[in-house]
């Protein structure tokens, strides 16, 4: 146990939003080489799948990097 | 029909759970294999009508909550977005675009929702709260390897 | 006690439900301000708790609902995990290390959910469920920017 917990640990001392910023970025990349590789739009599951991440972690870091609220809810802004 | 999933959710009316809702929507949406795009065009959809919820609904009374209920039957993915706020009085008006009671806001919710899914019925009772059916007919075999 | 944000969510009895367990719960928990480790860790004990419901509670019977309910109190994150499946009939050794009746698993799911949370209390009668209640103090201001 106390090496998984220094595993997980050690090896994020970082916040939360940095490591999901990370995430998206490359989730990007990896999207646009797919899309240059099959000519086509690729599924999320396959972009996940490169990337080796659940696609729910996925799903969260490229949320994380948009408006917190809908584009068109100005309300919060 | 074969049900596929369910999930119901049920979350206090806060501005901050409209990202909540909106990324239970997309993990559960996501086992569709559908690509970034459609999957933002639901994220879209579901938060336009969560925070509907919130913002008119509730008119921001966190106590309020907002029940979400997604169903994956099929190839058909409905989206449920309820509250039991303060309702809508003139239904008809209120689905044309450009609706807003506040000049702030655009009215356009309601339009997004119809036009990034397939089908959307909403009942309302003034008073009593209001009920957000969405479809969304799955292109691909729901749950096909990758 | 000041509420901050309540979520309660029910899911299908599916091996895929516990990724979006998961991340509902990372998305509830981020607007504590915790680092990746610390937020890593409750959705290890999240994916152990909702596991075990699938997999032991109904034995893989789809048809059963998890439900995992989420508060943020001051500075104490509650977890509530339950399933209406077959229950734990000697919880005492359930609790142990290396318990598991299944010689390919490792019986180290409640050691995780002790060593990753502050405290976790487990009821369950056999025939009618269990419940795993975790409690996990955030050590910063929840409504922190960052
Ligand atoms: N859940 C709801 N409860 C009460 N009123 C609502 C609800 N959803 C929408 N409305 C009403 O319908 C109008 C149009 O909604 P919408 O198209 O989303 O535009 P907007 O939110 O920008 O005003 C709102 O201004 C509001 O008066
Ligand atoms: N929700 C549950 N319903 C029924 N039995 C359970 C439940 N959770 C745990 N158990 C029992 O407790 C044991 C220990 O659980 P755990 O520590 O997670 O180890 P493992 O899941 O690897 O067996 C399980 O093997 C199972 O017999
Ligand atoms: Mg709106
Ligand atoms: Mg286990």
């Amino acid at each position: 146990i106390g090496e998984i917990r220094r595993y997980l640990r050690d090896n994020n001392p970082i916040r939360v939003s940095r490591s999901l910023r990370d995430i998206a970025y490359k989730a990007i990349q990896v999207r646009e080489v797919l899309l240059n590789k099959h000519s086509r739009e690729p599924s999320l599951n396959e972009i996940a799948d490169e990337l080796n991440l659940p696609r729910e972690e996925v799903i969260f870091a490229m949320d994380a990097i948009q408006e917190p609220v809908s584009l068109f809810e100005p309300i919060y802004h | 029909m074969k049900l596929h999933n369910r999930m119901k959710i049920e979350l206090m009316s806060l501005p901050e759970n409209v990202g909540l809702a909106r990324i239970a929507v997309a993990a559960f949406a996501s086992e569709c294999n559908l690509d970034v795009g459609e999957l933002e065009e639901i994220k879209v959809a579901v938060s336009e009508a969560v925070s509907n919820a919130i913002i008119h609904g509730y008119q921001k009374d966190a106590n309020g909550v907002v029940t979400l209920t997604a169903t994956l039957q099929d190839n058909v993915l409905e989206i449920i977005v309820e509250d039991k706020g303060r309702g809508i009085a003139d239904l008809e008006q209120a689905l044309e675009p450009g609706s807003a009671d506040d000049p702030e806001r655009m009215g356009l919710g309601f339009v997004f929702m119809k036009s990034f899914m397939d089908e959307v019925n909403v009942e309302s009772e003034p008073g009593r709260g209001t009920r957000v059916r969405m479809i969304k007919k799955i292109p691909k075999n729901p749950q096909a390897e990758n």
